[in-house]
């Protein structure tokens, strides 16, 4: 075991020993620096791994053989060695990528590199107060000297800021420390934390000089200007240690002496904290700068961490769990953030795209804009969540609403900047140079966050059931992306396949309400998948992506607690998100889509962490819920119906569904949204069937069913886009499967689950008929198309069952859905929403025959006059589900008598009698059996008279028409397809005017605005972030005293 | 009160004259009645001369175009009719252009419909605009193979004759002698 | 059948001056022309479409109340079947005519859904009330229901019901002021403008079939039924008569004026009929 | 397209040439308007039924079932409308007016045809579907009437289409049109009215005819 004095030895003895080596060259001494860092890194490692395997106790060690207050002393615990790892590690990573740097600023520069190490490596072991002071200053200058070495423009400027602000700090804690001293006669700071300095008023202004430097040191908003200037202006190798390195020394000393205050001081952290958080985040929104902006995002990290802190004594033994994995999380993830900045050399964002070419990377950046997010699989994820739930349990409600905000301020300029990333022009053609030593130290802590996460997994309450079998198997896909996409595809379905195997045939037994969400979720998955045959080269990205979706959709299903149902949604979200920004111009869609998604998530967050501190984690606490419990289930079922796309909550669907690719549409249309509906499910079976006429909310989500399915149809009448069509229909069959649901009958429930099964069939077919057609036709427009029944036969069948299914034409399997509707409806008493409901069915005729007539009837284009028959890769999904729609059209009653049988249990009485294949309620009868029979005997008999009539018709071209006695010129002047309804859009278009879309656009400019107003106190100038800084100490002063 | 319109009229339209006569070269004055009169001007200077009737003298409305093949002179003659809707007073500008090289200056600018005259003038005298919109294209003869059937050496009886399949046995009667034979005998 | 299609000769000769039989010469003519073209399947399709859907919903509809062999195939679903059942005949027939390729098929279609969506939400409301007021969606229930007296009929134990399907069934019946789908005079015949020989002669059998249902649709919902055959022929005889008679009054609608009258007054009452039976 | 006359080319419209378009795929395909939007199958002579019983009835349906184009060609168009008027009531001799060529059978050539609108009649006629009729009205049709030496308006109207019944007058009032419907009932009665046989049997000749005035014969040679 080497004493951990070593590292101070070793450290300075390289830095005098290179003082010495004049004759050798830089590299050399470049490498002897690395080796001493690495063996700081080895000694951390050591002690790590004694704690680890346990029964080593913490040490004591005294430097001069004296016990304090006569001596530095060290100590050495498992704290302070995973710290000191951390940063010696994190050293060692940031010295191999600023290797060549380093070389060419010459011997200094390494040597004073090696003494910042040290200086943070001492922080972290110190016991002694003055000793703490002393190493602050030596990491201080030698940051400040690393700024200025750097020849940047502004690097003088803020390293002198950087000065200036420190030598505030430094004499405001000295200041501090000799006060403290004057109480207590010793610098340790254990004999600090004995003495109980609150007591007098004198300790008291001790101690808050003290806290308030160290806080100062942590950059808090708003006084902390000159911190952003150094993110900005410093060699982003430099920047990583700053943030990641020197962030969590300064934050472990806060932990060190945070006790040293009094209960209050605690509360202070943590008021303080949670404003950095929540407002640093807030001006990062209009951030332009990459390096500025990681250093708005370290500071609100690092404020989250000071709240934390300050809340330690409430987390209680949550705290080092929850700390643990921010820490972690964020050191990992802004030290690779800043390396890919170095990496990028682009300032601003949208200029990060370059960033695209090299797919490695891109991973790389997401992940650790996922990892700051707390997206799962990463550390965040989880120790946010133990903050909130445990938050939530000692009903600390106003601190998550303020975590949570935080949080999504974050994820705003975040997204936004993984958007640029993606989908950002490449404009220049050179691609970015990417040396082998600069890849390395990212590449390695990218693989240590996922490491970290699935570790930090266990440790949860529940986590540790979380599956993540799905989640290796995507690990290795993406490690095989190299294969063509014919390959990788077959993987993908074959695992899919397994996947399902492994839970579904179970779930069929148990819950059959599962069973059929499960099947819709990875059947649906497959058959998707396998229009995925079509895409031609390696298709880099898309299977892993896809794959993450459908675990988080398998997930959903399989969830037994909160956790795994939160981290199988955030999942979900997560892999639909990267699906969606595939697409070609769908950028600004996926964008609100996942801001859209956060906020829900946020607000299923809160419920649940409300609903776990009331009745614990599994799933079935949510019916046993005691108190608030309609603002649990009222938040709940907002965040489901963000998936769903409630109105309201429907924008970010039309342009997300509509400009992601072609098989990719399905997935997130027919199958992603069944995730919200399930959610829905779930929600509603907690609230009990008792509630059926009493609560308030059902009654809400009711109308807000029945007017999200009036808007959904009536805007989609109104698109000249088809797919924006489909997608708006989603939205509008999303309004009947939630109305439907919100009866909370047996008969509205089957009606449910009648329209979401039918949902999935016709709306996957209709998705990938026409996404289909184009790709033929590469045009999203409908007037532009027309007349493609003849290129398109087969094409054309399936759209027209998709539409008959969709406007619930009998005999198709869409009447079933409307006649239990109907019923249900009626024996409700929703007479009125069920009016507006049925209205919004018809206007559905509208669109219907819009997207089939202007794509497949009417004239035929020029240039589509020898376009082909539709892919047989999207034929074959389709056809298999259009025999599955034939099926459930025929005998309803095979799917929905046992469903009906399943979900009998929820509700008092069941409505539905099924009497061979005639269904009958209390209303009416229905044999869709029958009424097939009846049809297709009718039709032959019809088809044979007119066909005996009419044997011989003349087959003519299309401009064959009469056409009051002229001929029609071009087929595009024939065509009736553009601004179809326009009477009916005069009559009702106001309906559907964006006052939602104008809304959302209102509240994003006001943040925004409050942004860049709030922003002008940081001017740039050195002195008046001096006054900054000690104005705030002032103001807190007044505030605690 | 009448009569005082009407000799106010004369005073207008003889002012509007002398002004016209001041700045153009105008021959031929034919006041055909109280309140129209023809004069005539030359093909270059015509439509400066409408222009500024139009802009200066407050003739709004464009009333006509069209043509006489004076085929002995080897000339067509070119009417624009124009009215001051103000004063209720027509003043048509009359033109002489060349039969073998039958161009005029187009005046679709002044008054958009003018290309609608000029395209039909085009088609039945042969008569070129250059510049005016859609002149070249067939306005009611469609796919026309001969000379401009308005011009007056086309002999259209005898290509109805040669064209349209004329039924044999027909008998054209004076309409004069044949009433008078028939029915008022 | 064939009686069903004496009545509508009778209903058609409500025109001035036209022979009784003449829409059955026209039918005739039609089936014997010789020439015929097509623009393709769907187009051959439509007319099929058009009339599996009238004759389905003749089908399904009970037409004489107690009798055995006049409720047709009414065990096969109810009140709603047959409103969506309508929608079957009008799909095809647009898809049909969608594939003639002719602008105006596609304007008349599109007006005809346009105004269409309207016309069925009074229509809605009132069935929802009767449904209400009866407690049954089955048209056999209603309908007996209705019986023992003319006081017993929906007409007057739920007028404001009736009087909004009424005027819904104006615009079903695409007379004027409701007929711009058609619009004889702008878009010529609208949607089966490319529709001619006997396609045009099984469109033409099925307007008439329509004719009858819908008005022996109402004749059950709300004019008690038919107990025979005499009744069947005078009720649903005059309540045709209604629409031809308001027709002849008023002038023509625009679409968006349409839709927003459907959405006024016939609205306004669907709901009153439903508030009194809530 | 076998197009003799050699004014083709030259009045060949814009929309009517071949084009070259680019393909979403992004071939070059190559788009022949004529022959790739119109069918350009002559016509086919249909017979009547041989059984004679059955094509009474089915005369005597088509006889008492008029479906007249409402196509006003001349000055002549103006009498139409007073058929439908009270005083005349057409409609109690199975006549009735349609708006497309496809569902009528009667073209009431109502006065003279200028060139151009021969063609739209041609067009027209050829779109109807047979057995159908023309009733020719006014002198004009006959011989040319007053116009009989114009440049623009043709003489005969049976060297163009086939004519059932010519009712002569310079106009003829309603009254005669009424006759001219009886005469033409009488005609398809007595199984001659075979107009649309008779121009798929003389097609050639028919064409060759129309193709001489119409230069710019800008259609496929049988409009389907």
């Amino acid at each position: 075991m080497i004493s951990p004095i070593h590292i101070i030895t070793i450290a300075l003895g390289t830095a005098f020993a290179l003082g010495f080596t004049g004759k050798l060259s830089q590299k050399i001494s470049a490498f002897i620096m690395l080796a001493a860092v690495g063996m700081l890194t080895f000694i951390s490692a050591q002690w790590v791994y004694a704690f680890y395997s346990g029964g080593q106790e913490t040490i004591q060690i005294f430097t001069a053989g004296f016990k304090p207050p006569y001596s530095v002393n060290l100590q050495m615990g498992y704290q302070e060695a995973v710290i000191s790892l951390m940063i010696n590690f994190v050293g060692l990573l940031s010295g191999i990528y600023l290797f060549k740097t380093l070389v060419k600023q010459g011997k200094n520069a390494i040597a004073v590199y090696i003494i910042l190490l040290m200086g943070l490596n001492v922080i972290v072991l110190t016991q002694d107060m003055f000793n703490l002071f002393v190493f602050l200053e030596v990491q201080s200058i030698a940051t400040a000297g690393l700024i200025v070495l750097h020849k940047k423009k502004h690097a003088v400027s803020s390293g002198f800021k950087y000065m200036v602000a420190t030598g505030i700090i430094a004499g405001l804690l000295l200041l501090g420390i000799i006060f403290a001293y004057y109480f207590t006669g010793s610098l340790n700071i254990q004999d600090f934390i004995n003495a109980n300095m609150t007591a007098s008023k004198g300790g008291a202004i001790a101690v808050f000089l003290i806290l308030g430097a160290i806080l100062l040191e942590l950059k808090p908003f708003p006084a902390n200007g000159w911190a952003l200037d150094v993110y900005q202006s410093a060699k982003p190798g430099l920047s990583a240690i700053i943030s990641s390195a020197s962030g969590t020394a300064v934050l472990f000393v806060l932990y060190k002496i945070a006790a040293i205050g009094s209960f209050d001081s605690y509360d202070l952290l943590a008021n303080l904290g949670i404003i950095t958080f929540v407002g640093s985040n807030l001006l990062g929104i209009k951030q332009k700068n990459a390096q500025r902006l990681l250093g708005y995002s370290s500071v609100g990290q690092i404020g989250l961490l000071v709240m934390i802190i300050g809340f330690g004594p409430v987390l209680g033994d949550k705290f080092q769990f929850i700390a643990f994995t921010i820490v972690v999380a964020h050191f990992l993830a802004k030290a690779g953030l800043f390396w890919l900045a170095g990496i990028v050399k682009k300032d601003n964002i949208k200029k990060w795209s370059a960033l695209r070419k090299k797919p490695f990377l891109l991973v790389l950046f997401g992940t650790f804009v996922f990892t700051l997010i707390g997206f799962p699989p990463f550390p965040s994820f989880f120790g946010k969540w133990e903050l909130i739930m445990v938050l939530a349990a000692k009903s600390n409600m106003i601190w998550v609403a303020a975590i949570l905000l935080g949080s999504f301020f974050e994820g705003i300029y975040l997204f936004k900047w993984l958007g640029y990333v993606i989908k950002g022009e490449v404009s220049e053609k050179k691609t970015i140079k990417v040396p082998v030593h600069k890849i390395i130290p990212v590449a390695i802590v990218g693989i240590l966050t996922y490491v970290v996460g699935f570790f930090s997994s266990t440790f949860v309450e529940g986590g540790d059931i979380i599956n993540y079998l799905p989640l290796f198997f995507i690990a290795a896909l993406f490690f095989v992306d190299f294969l063509p996409a014919f390959v990788k595809n077959i993987i993908a379905i074959a695992g899919m396949a397994y996947y399902g195997y492994t839970f579904l045939p179970e779930l069929y037994e148990k819950d059959l309400l599962r069973f059929i969400f499960g099947t819709i979720f990875i059947g649906g998955g497959i058959l998707t998948l396998i229009a995925g045959f079509y895409a031609k080269g390696k298709r880099q990205g898309f299977y892993p992506a896809a794959l993450i979706m459908f675990a988080g959709l398998g997930g959903i299903i399989q969830a037994e607690n909160m956790l795994q149902f939160f981290f199988a949604w955030e999942l979900m979200t997560l892999g639909s998100y990267i699906l969606i920004i595939r697409g070609k111009r769908s950028m600004p869609h996926g964008y609100s889509y996942m801001l859209f998604s956060v906020a829900g998530a946020y607000l299923m967050l809160i419920g649940f962490a409300m609903t776990n501190a009331q009745a614990g984690i599994s799933l079935d606490a949510l019916s046993m819920i005691t108190s608030h419990a309609n603002l649990i289930y009222l938040m709940l079922a907002i965040g489901f119906m963000t998936k769903t796309a409630t109105v309201g909550l429907h924008i970010w669907l039309p342009g997300a569904h509509a400009e992601a690719e072609s098989d990719v549409s399905p997935m997130v249309s027919a199958i992603l949204l069944k995730a919200g509906v399930f959610g829905l499910i779930i929600l509603f079976i907690a609230m009990g069937a008792e509630s059926a006429g009493t609560n308030p909310i059902l009654y809400i989500l009711g109308w807000l069913g029945a007017i999200t399915a009036l808007v959904g149809n009536l805007a989609a009448s109104f698109q000249e886009d088809a797919k924006k069509l489909l997608a708006y229909s989603s939205i509008g069959q999303l309004g009947y499967i939630l109305f439907a649901f919100a009866i909370m009958t047996h008969l509205g429930w089957l009606t449910g689950i009648t329209y979401s099964i039918n949902h999935f069939l016709f709306k996957a077919v209709l998705f990938l008929a026409i996404g289909a057609v184009v790709l033929r036709v590469k045009t999203h427009k409908m007037y532009e198309m027309g007349g493609l029944i003849k290129r398109m036969p087969l094409a054309f069948i399936a759209v027209l069952i998709g539409i008959i299914t969709l406007s619930g034409v009998p005999p198709l399997s869409g009447f079933a859905g409307k006649w239990l509707f109907y019923n249900a409806v009626i024996l409700k008493g929703w007479y009125f929403q069920g009016a507006i409901v049925f209205f919004a069915g018809i206007i559905a005729f509208l669109y219907c025959f819009r997207l089939i007539y202007a794509v497949f009837l009417g004239q035929l284009k020029d240039e589509h006059r020898n376009v082909k028959e539709i892919s047989i890769w999207f034929i074959i999904p389709i056809y298999i589900l259009i025999i599955g729609i034939m099926i459930f059209s025929a005998r309803p009653d095979l799917i929905l008598q046992p469903i009906g049988d399943a979900i009998a249990g929820y509700f008092p009485s069941e409505t539905l009698n099924w009497n061979d294949t005639t269904a009958s309620t209390t209303l009416g009868y229905w044999s869709g059996y029958r009424v097939m029979i009846i049809i297709g005997i009718m039709f032959t008999i019809l088809f044979a008279w007119l066909a005996l009539f009419n044997r011989k018709s003349k087959k003519v071209k299309q401009f064959n028409i009469v056409y009051s006695g002229e001929r029609p010129e071009r087929p595009e002047t024939t065509h009736v397809a553009h601004n179809m309804y326009a009477g009916y859009n005069k009559a009702l278009g106001l309906l559907v005017a964006p006052f939602i879309t104008q809304f959302w656009n209102y509240m994003s400019e006001t943040v925004k605005g409050t942004a860049g107003f709030v922003r002008r106190v940081y001017t740039g100038n050195g002195q008046t972030y001096a006054l900054h800084i000690i104005m705030y100490l002032v103001i807190i002063y007044l505030i605690v005293f | 009160m009448e009569k005082k319109n009407k000799s106010s009229i004369v005073n207008i339209k003889s002012s509007i004259i002398d002004d016209i006569k001041s700045r153009f070269e105008i021959t031929d004055i034919v006041h055909r009645r109280d309140n129209m009169t023809f004069v005539t001007c030359e093909k270059q200077k015509t439509i400066a001369l409408i222009t500024h009737m139009k802009t200066n003298l407050g003739f709004k409305h464009f009333v006509l175009l069209t043509a006489v093949d004076w085929i002995e002179d080897g000339k067509f003659q070119l009417t624009y009719i124009l009215n001051n809707p103000k004063q209720k007073l027509d003043i048509a500008v009359r033109t002489m252009i060349s039969r073998e090289e039958a161009t005029m200056e187009t005046a679709h600018k002044l008054w958009k419909q003018i290309a609608t005259y000029q395209r039909e003038l085009k088609e039945m005298f042969g008569i070129d605009f250059p510049g005016s919109p859609r002149v070249d294209e067939n306005f009611i003869l469609e796919g026309w193979n001969d000379i401009p059937p308005y011009r007056r050496d086309f002999d259209t009886k005898v290509y109805a004759e040669e064209t349209f399949f004329p039924r044999p046995g027909r008998k054209t009667n004076d309409p004069a002698e044949y009433m008078k034979k028939n029915l008022h005998k | 059948m064939s009686a069903t299609m004496r009545k509508i000769g009778a209903r058609v000769a409500g025109r001035y001056g036209i022979p009784f039989y003449q829409p059955w010469i026209n039918i005739i003519k039609l089936y014997s022309l010789r020439d015929s073209i097509t623009h393709g399947v769907m187009f051959y399709l439509g007319p099929i479409f058009r009339v599996s859907g009238g004759v389905g919903i003749f089908l399904f509809m009970p037409l004489i109340f107690a009798s055995q062999h006049f409720s047709n195939f009414s065990f096969a679903g109810d009140l709603v079947l047959i409103m969506y059942f309508q929608f079957f005949g009008m799909l095809g027939m647009a898809l049909g005519a969608g594939e003639g390729g002719h602008p105006h098929s596609a304007i008349g279609i599109s007006r005809g859904l346009s105004q269409f969506t309207t016309i069925e939400v009074p229509m809605t409301l009132a069935v929802i009330s009767i449904a209400i007021q009866y407690n049954t969606l089955s048209i056999s229930e209603i309908v007996a229901a209705q019986q023992g007296g003319i006081l017993h009929w929906t007409l007057f134990t739920n007028p404001f019901a009736t009087v909004a399907a009424m005027l819904s069934l104006l615009g079903a019946f695409g007379h004027s002021p409701f007929n711009l789908v058609k619009a004889p005079n702008e878009i010529p015949i609208g949607p089966p403008t490319e529709y001619h020989s006997s396609f045009l002669g099984v469109l033409r059998t099925n307007a008439a079939i329509l004719h009858v249902i819908e008005a022996v649709l109402f004749m059950n919902l709300f004019f008690g039924g038919a107990g025979n055959w005499f009744e069947l022929i005078v009720k649903s005889f005059f309540i045709y008569f209604w629409s031809v008679f308001v027709g002849i009054v008023f002038p023509r609608f625009r679409i968006e004026q349409s839709v927003q009258w459907f959405l006024k007054i016939p609205l306004l009452l669907g709901v009153i009929a439903i508030i009194i039976f809530m | 397209m076998t197009n003799e006359n050699k004014n083709h080319e030259k009045f060949l419209h814009e929309e009517n040439k071949i084009r070259e378009v680019k393909a979403p795929d992004g071939s070059i395909i190559k788009v022949d308007p004529l022959n790739d939007y119109f069918l350009d199958d002559r016509p086919e002579i249909k017979k009547p039924k041989t059984n004679k019983i059955v094509e009474k009835f089915l005369n005597w349906s088509r006889a008492e079932s008029l479906w007249v184009l409402g196509f006003g060609t001349g000055c002549g168009s103006i009498e139409i409308p007073p058929l439908m008027t009270p005083r005349f009531d057409a409609f109690r001799f199975g006549v009735a007016m349609r708006p497309t060529p496809r569902q009528s059978n009667v073209f009431i050539i109502s006065g003279y045809l200028a060139v151009k609108t021969l063609k739209r009649v041609i067009r027209s006629y050829e779109q109807m579907q047979g057995p159908k009729y023309v009733l020719a009205l006014g002198s004009c049709t006959i011989n040319g009437g007053m116009y009989w030496d114009s440049y623009n308006t043709i003489n005969r109207l049976d060297h163009f289409i086939p004519v059932d019944v010519y009712v002569a007058g310079c106009m003829p009032r309603p009254e005669a049109l009424l006759a001219g419907f009886m005469k033409l009932k009488e005609r398809i009665k007595a199984g001659r009215g075979e107009g649309a046989n008779e121009y798929a049997e003389k097609f050639d000749w028919y064409k060759a005819n129309q193709k001489k005035i119409i230069n710019d014969w800008n259609m496929p040679d049988y409009n389907w």
